[in-house]
């Protein structure tokens, strides 16, 4: 589904991503898991081309997307929701939604459909449907920062921070629906300081330090590994 | 009777502070740019039209190649000079934009030279009489542009996906960009009809007042920027509502009190409003969540 | 008589009630957690008792004093200092003067002398600026003094504006969410330095965070709220259990 | 740090004087003539009117398109007492100072009477906002009599010269700097960074927003004043919308928050004009492409927000560099509430 | 004030003059005549061999008629370019500008054109070559009672600027020493482009004639909007019409002004000038050139009986000049006015000015 090869990233001077090379096959949960300023968010951001490697490529779907223009990227069945949220705060969450569905050229009512979809997930997000986004809450935010993502129905979608600043029984929530967003076909990539869930839900999983991987494999081994525990996990 | 005569000439020059602040409030409510060029672009709209005109091409040739001419100067503007600046300093964007109106002032003073041409009338101005009342044409069809406009991209906007588009990029580029919106044509599409509306005021304002002069853009466009903030800058009714607010301010300020105090009467005025209505009179009044 | 008393807080926002007759007691050098889910309100309890909102009723009594009606920096002097939930710090200024902006109104030297460099000026300045490497030291951000806030670590952002808060020498610290986008690691740490700042300086604090190992792990009393109204108070062990978190809240 | 601080304020007063000897010696060998002079003049009194305003942009952070009408009623008062002082017959620095300060505290109070409503308002409304109340300004000084109205004002006592002037223009930046590097400049600072976070930690901000307005307005006022006895005419359309813009450049290109970037600005900014005289009808054309082009490759001004001293020069030029490097890399978008 | 090591005391090299007024912005038309009568007539000068074997050189600037401008404009003149006189400025707010400096500096400064009454009170180095506003608007208020029979009147008049408000003074007396009605007296400022506020209050009066004292741009601009309310009112202006037939010929066709000379002036000496300039310059001068070109000569003899550039001695041979010129003799009184000008009263037909009078004061 997306291939990575030896990516390196800068900010100006800063050497954020160093050579790095990683892959996401159909259909499975993978994570990135690392320390604040690992490099995850960048990592993310350059595959949906909001920022440019200086060296290396990426596939997605076999196909190189350096000439892919960053707005095109979600036509090619990408969705990425953002790390802080980044909701339009003046638009409602109903239009929030819409705009995730902005390239969908389908009907009115399957569109509907789908918006329902998301509204039985996050009923919350119902109750506050004509509510201008930014006053919701942190988690408010958070639910329409997801609904609005899977509005575009992407065939992987990328989620940085994703339980940030939820409370514990959404956090729960989220990781269910991860996994069934994950089950109902979507592949995911996902960033997250909550390493515990996330290798818990995840396929495999890659180990970011200061740019670069230091580990990688199977999640649930990773999650019994010393080190990792140690330095992620709390434990 | 004189009073209802005045407002008909408040309203004549209210239309036009309209139709400028249009533009002017369009382009703030996308890039929160405070675009001072709009009066210049407005400027050099008038003088396309003047170029036309004098070239005997019809009135409809006039007006298209005017608004399109601008048009395209106001989407080379913003790739030229602003969109560099979209990550800087707001202020930076500022001082670019009024570096960009100096610019195009002392570009036209060159190119036309400083003393002002005399704009053929292009629109007629038969009055139209109602009893003693007379009301020029130009009125007329001021208004009835301002009032079009104002309910075209208030629509536009609001209810049709690239004006959605236009908000979302308003709020959050990059977040946009991830929905599949390119925020680059979308900027562009924002100074196009900004600038083009401007070229339309330009040419009404040059007729109306017979003269395009490198200068001319200045007050109009101060003035258009003024209604904008006091209708509630970003908001489109606002700028409309503005615009006439100030022109009837002025004109009763002239005929009532003193030509001499009309600005300060019309600043006067903008800023109890803004005391009381910190975010301009159709603004909403959003507090910043903590 | 306690720190901080609160009754029948209130808060409404055109409709919708925010926070709804919140009340809490807090005595000195108490550990307090906030807790509840998302929207339910704690941000806005925050904002009210530290003057950022003004409230629609109720009640706030600080060390003594009404804070309502009340700008937050004359609450800060009556005795409360805050983090907040996104990062406010001066970003563009270095960590020092972050922490000596706070101990502004420790100082005393007017304009005249200021301008003039006379010797309260240098006197007043050693001091604060001894007084905020002190500060710095205790969260082992030294190095960092002439740093610009903006480019420290994200985790370091967060223990600045602790610092910060503690500069004004408040007798109750709010922080809201400290531990978001930490790694358990790190969140670790964070809760030994809470623990170490109360015991250091003797102040009460009152928590807001989601990470329910820092919050049943330091806090003695927990207030749980929900769609602003309070659905339970106890301590740690009294909340986990409490059927009305858990469906809300906690989740199983 | 005493002892440096020390040292570096000896450095700095050893270098102000020697630029004052070597300029001394230019005009009275004739290098300098005249002329010259007198845009040196111009150019001092530009570095106090747009330090003064970047006390308010780029200190406090609040965006003032309205600092000519101050810089006009300074000009004014000062100038109208100065007329009436004429037959004192007072030594002119005795004279001129008095006429000056008068003028700066004039502007001043009207500067906190002004800011008092007009600062409850945030970003481009305080923009316009402080813009109306410059054009108000300037509109009742065209219609008042004993200003000369419209007609200008004439019989100003011409007192100002470089030597004044340039004294009067390092005792205005001293005083800035010793201001924002005091409490009170930090308190100024932290509502142009975050005005929510600054009242979290005790800043009282409306005060000090004020403050920051007063005395921006009174330096402003300063300048007016030197300004009305240099030329020794004034006229209301002096001090238009397009005079408050030019100050507004001027801090920006210079780097808002930097007082040395100012003075460099001005420096350029007011001479460019006069260079570019040779181009005649291309001069302003070729001074707002600079302007643009300046602007677009480097944003945040000359010097961004660093501060440029004799004693880093002579210590180490390169760290200075470096951070103004730094600058142009950062990717801040502070002002972004202006 | 500046040494005595300056050029200016300077026996040999070129004697330099200069000229400044607006030769761009809305009211070019008048700076640009004086600066290319002046050049002209010393170009003339020259050919005959200059001041006693000393060629003059002219350094001119563009004020826009803007009077800061105007104040940079007479330093870089005396400061840089360090002139020895000065012709100007050309219309009365620049003049007045510089006026205070002149008189400190103790500069020779001779304005051609500026009519406002206050250009050379108490101004010992100031002189003028044209008449002065309360005459020019006493005679078009004359005018208007008499020939036009009007018995009231509305007048406009730009309040910013001295010289329109000056006139509209002087001619408002008139008809108040008269007995005679004013029925609107309405000030506008600089920037104002739309009058039909003002133009209503007139339409409701109905006065008799309209005065519009006022340069030909703003002229030009308020006489459109007259025609376009349907205002049959004859309108009477000042010599601040010269010009506006060049644009808005239609506008105001039938309308009166008062002037400083007629090109149809039959006087060999107008019509050399005429034809001296139009070689020169492919366009008819108009009253503006004439006095521009009047002043010139003054000027250059006056160096001559000066004998030096000294500064008082030029001031000192000015005001014991004689001189016949294309606007009639110019000489001075005590405040260094010239006595006794001529004045045209001229009416726009089919866009070219016709003389209807030519008074000359007693
Ligand atoms: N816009 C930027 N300019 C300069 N440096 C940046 C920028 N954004 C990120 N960095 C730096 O790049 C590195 C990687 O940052 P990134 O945001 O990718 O980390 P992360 O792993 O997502 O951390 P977190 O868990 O805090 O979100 C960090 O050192 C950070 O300081
Ligand atoms: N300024 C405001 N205007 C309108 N509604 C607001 C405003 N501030 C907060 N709210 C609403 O009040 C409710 C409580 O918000 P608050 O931020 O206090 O929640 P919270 O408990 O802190 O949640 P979280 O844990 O997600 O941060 C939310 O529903 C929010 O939408
Ligand atoms: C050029 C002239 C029309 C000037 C006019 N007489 C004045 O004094 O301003
Ligand atoms: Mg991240
Ligand atoms: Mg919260």
């Amino acid at each position: 589904m997306l291939k990575v090869q030896n990516i390196d990233v800068y900010y100006g001077k800063i050497h954020a991503i160093k050579d790095i090379s990683f892959e996401v096959k159909q259909g499975e949960v993978v994570t990135l898991i690392g320390a604040n300023g690992a490099g995850k968010t960048t990592i993310l951001k350059t595959l949906s081309k909001v920022l440019k490697p200086t060296n290396g490529s990426v596939f997605l779907k076999g196909q190189d997307i350096k000439n892919v223009q960053p707005h095109n990227m979600i036509n090619l069945g990408m969705a990425h929701a953002p790390e802080g949220r980044r909701i339009f705060a003046q638009m409602t969450v109903l239009e929030n939604l819409e705009m995730g569905a902005f390239i969908r050229k389908e009907s009115k009512s399957e569109l509907e459909q789908d918006m329902e979809n998301v509204f039985t997930r996050f009923p919350r997000l119902k109750e506050r449907r004509k509510q201008i986004a930014g006053t919701l809450s942190g988690g408010e935010q958070q639910m329409l920062a997801i609904g609005r993502a899977l509005m575009s129905k992407p065939e992987i979608l990328l989620m940085d921070e994703p339980s940030m600043g939820l409370a514990p029984i959404l956090v729960d929530q989220i990781f269910n629906i991860i996994e069934d967003i994950n089950k109902a076909g979507t592949t995911i990539l996902l960033v997250e300081q909550n390493a515990n869930r996330a290798l818990q839900i995840a396929n495999r999983a890659y180990v970011l330090e200061t740019g670069k991987i230091v580990a990688e494999g199977d999640a649930k081994e990773l999650l019994n590994k010393d080190e990792i525990k140690k330095a992620y996990l709390g434990g | 009777m004189v009073f209802i005569q005045q407002m008909i000439n408040g309203l004549q020059v209210g239309s036009i502070y309209a139709v400028i602040a249009l533009g002017y409030t369009m382009v703030y409510g996308i890039v929160k740019l405070i675009n001072f060029a709009h009066g210049e672009v407005m400027m050099m709209g008038a003088y396309f039209a003047f170029l036309a005109a004098t070239a005997g091409m019809p009135v409809w040739a006039v007006f298209l190649i005017s608004m399109l001419g601008s048009a395209v100067l106001g989407m080379a503007i913003e790739r030229v000079a602003y969109k560099p600046l979209r990550d800087a300093p707001r202020i930076s964007a500022l001082i670019t934009a009024i570096a960009m109106s100096l610019f195009l002032q002392n570009l036209a003073l060159v190119i036309f030279k400083a003393d002002p041409k005399v704009m053929p009338r292009i629109v007629p101005n038969t009055p139209i009489h109602i009893g003693d009342l007379r009301i020029s044409s130009i009125t007329v069809i001021t208004f009835l542009v301002s009032v079009a406009f104002m309910a075209l991209l208030t629509f536009f906007v609001n209810k049709t996906k690239p004006g959605k588009a236009m908000r979302a990029v308003s709020e959050d580029k990059e977040a946009a960009t991830l929905m599949g919106i390119n925020a680059n044509t979308t900027i562009s599409m924002t100074f196009a009809i900004g600038s083009a509306l401007a070229a339309l005021g330009g040419i009404l304002y040059g007729v109306a007042y017979t003269q395009v002069a490198p200068t001319m853009g200045l007050l109009p466009g101060l003035k258009a920027f003024v209604a904008a903030v006091l209708g509630g800058i970003g908001i489109i009714p606002g700028a409309m509502l503005g615009g006439f607010i100030m022109g009837f301010v002025e004109t009763f300020a002239k005929a009532y009190i003193s030509g001499r105090w009309a600005d300060a009467i019309v600043f006067g005025i903008l800023i109890v409003v803004l005391s009381v209505k910190p975010t301009g009179i159709l603004g909403k009044n959003v507090r910043e969540k903590v | 008589m306690a720190l901080l008393e609160v009754k029948d807080l209130t808060i409404r926002f055109g409709g919708l009630t925010a926070v709804d007759g919140f009340e809490i007691r807090i005595d000195q050098s108490e550990l307090v957690g906030l807790i509840g889910p998302n929207g339910a309100g704690k941000t806005t309890v925050f904002n009210m008792l530290t003057g950022v909102y003004l409230p629609t009723e109720g009640s706030i009594t600080l060390d003594g004093k009404n804070t309502v009606g009340k700008k937050p920096y004359d609450i800060v002097e009556i005795g409360a200092a805050r983090t907040f939930q996104n990062i406010r710090l001066f970003k563009d200024l270095t960590v020092e003067d972050n922490v000596k902006i706070a101990y502004h109104n420790q100082m005393s030297y007017n304009l005249i002398q200021g301008i003039f460099r006379l010797p309260t000026y240098w006197k007043e300045e050693k001091k604060a600026h001894e007084s905020a490497m002190e500060l710095l030291d205790i969260f082992d951000m030294k190095m960092y003094a002439k740093t610009l806030a903006k480019n420290l670590p994200y985790g370091k952002q967060r223990k600045l504006e602790i610092a910060r808060a503690l500069a004004t020498k408040p007798k109750i610290l709010m922080l809201d969410e400290p531990a978001a986008g930490m790694n358990p690691y790190e969140t670790k740490e964070l809760m030994e330095t809470i623990h170490f700042i109360r015991d250091k300086f003797n102040i009460a604090v009152l928590l807001i965070e989601h990470d329910m190992s820092l919050v049943m792990g330091i806090c003695e009393k927990i207030t749980v709220i929900d769609y602003g109204k309070i659905i339970a108070e106890g301590k740690p062990d009294e909340i986990k259990s409490n059927p009305n978190v858990i469906k809300a809240y906690l989740g199983e | 740090m005493n002892l440096n601080n020390k040292k570096s304020y000896i450095i700095n007063i050893v270098a102000v004087t020697l630029l004052y000897i070597v300029l001394q010696v230019l005009m009275q060998n004739n290098i300098i003539n005249r002329y010259y002079q007198g845009i040196i003049v111009f150019i001092c009194i530009n570095v106090i009117v747009a330090s003064s305003l970047n006390l308010t942009l780029g200190f406090l952070g609040q965006l003032a398109l309205g600092h000519a009408g101050f810089m006009a009623v300074g000009a004014y008062s000062s100038a109208l007492l100065s007329i009436g002082m004429r037959g004192m017959e007072l030594p002119v620095i005795m004279h001129l100072g008095v006429a000056l300060l008068f003028g700066g505290i004039m502007s001043g109070v009207i500067g906190y009477l002004i800011g008092l409503p007009a600062l409850r308002l945030r970003g481009d409304y305080l923009a316009i906002i402080t813009l109306g109340f410059g054009e108000i300004i300037r509109v009742v000084i065209n219609n008042i009599r004993f200003t000369g109205g419209a007609q200008g004002l004439t019989g100003i006592p011409r007192l100002a010269n470089f030597t004044n002037a340039y004294w009067i223009t390092v005792a205005v930046l001293a005083i800035l700097f010793a201001l924002i590097k005091s409490r009170h400049g930090r308190a100024i600072m932290s509502i142009r960074e975050d005005e929510i976070a600054a009242e979290a930690v005790g800043i009282k901000t409306t005060q000090y927003k004020a403050i920051g307005f007063t005395i921006s307005a009174f330096f402003a006022g300063i300048g007016g004043g030197l300004f009305a006895h240099y030329m020794a005419y004034l006229d209301p359309a002096i001090f238009n919308f397009m005079k408050s813009v030019e100050i507004v450049v001027i801090v920006v290109l210079g780097g808002m928050g930097s007082l040395t970037g100012t003075i460099l600005a001005a420096g350029v900014l007011t001479s460019l004009p006069e260079v570019l005289r040779g181009f005649s009808e291309y001069r302003l054309l070729i001074y707002s492409f600079v302007l643009v082009v300046m602007m677009i490759f480097r944003p945040q001004g000359i010097f961004g927000t660093a501060e440029f001293s004799m004693d880093s020069l002579m210590h180490s030029p390169k760290a200075f560099l470096k951070e103004v490097k730094k600058e142009a890399g950062g990717d801040d978008d502070k002002g972004g509430n202006v | 004030a500046c040494g005595g090591g300056d050029a200016n005391g300077d026996d040999s090299g070129p004697i330099k003059i200069g000229v400044f007024g607006p030769t761009t912005g809305p009211i070019a038309a008048y700076g640009s005549a004086v600066v290319n009568s002046v050049k002209l007539a010393v170009e003339e000068i020259n050919e005959n061999g200059g001041i006693d074997g000393r060629l003059i050189e002219v350094y001119d600037y563009d004020t826009k008629g803007d009077r800061a401008e105007a104040i940079s404009t007479y330093n870089r003149l005396k400061d840089q370019d360090q002139v020895v006189a000065i012709i100007g400025g050309t219309i009365s707010g620049e003049t007045l500008a510089v006026k205070e400096l002149a008189i400190e500096d103790n500069m020779p400064m001779l304005t051609p054109t500026a009519t406002a009454a206050d250009v050379t009170l108490d101004a010992p180095s100031i002189f003028r070559a044209c008449f002065l506003d309360p005459y020019q608007a006493a005679a078009a208020a004359r005018f208007s009672i008499d020939y036009l029979e009007a018995e009231s009147v509305a007048i406009l008049y730009n309040s910013d600027d001295a010289y329109s408000e000056g006139l509209a003074e002087s001619y408002r007396s008139v008809f108040n020493d008269e007995n005679l009605t004013v029925t609107n007296y309405i000030g506008y400022t600089a920037n104002d482009v739309d009058f039909s506020t003002a133009l209503t209050q007139i339409r409701n009066a109905n006065p008799d004639v309209i005065f519009l004292p006022d340069y030909y741009d703003s002229v030009g601009q308020i006489t459109t909007q007259i025609r376009d309310m349907g205002l049959e009112q004859i309108c009477v202006g000042v010599d601040g019409w010269d010009s506006v037939e060049i644009d808005y010929a239609e506008q105001v066709e039938g309308y009166y002004f008062v002037n400083h000379f007629a090109k149809t002036d039959p006087d060999p000496t107008v019509q050399d000038f005429i034809a001296a300039f139009a070689a020169k310059y492919n366009q008819e001068p108009n009253a503006l050139g004439a006095l521009g070109y009047d002043a010139t000569f003054v000027m250059a003899e006056a160096i001559q009986n000066a004998g030096s550039t000294d500064g008082q001695a030029i001031i000192d041979a000015l005001s014991a000049i004689e001189y016949k010129g294309v606007t009639g003799t110019i000489r001075f009184d005590e405040q260094g006015d010239a006595t006794q000008k001529d004045i045209a009263i001229i009416k726009i037909v089919d866009g070219k000015h016709e003389l209807v009078e030519k008074l000359v004061v007693e």
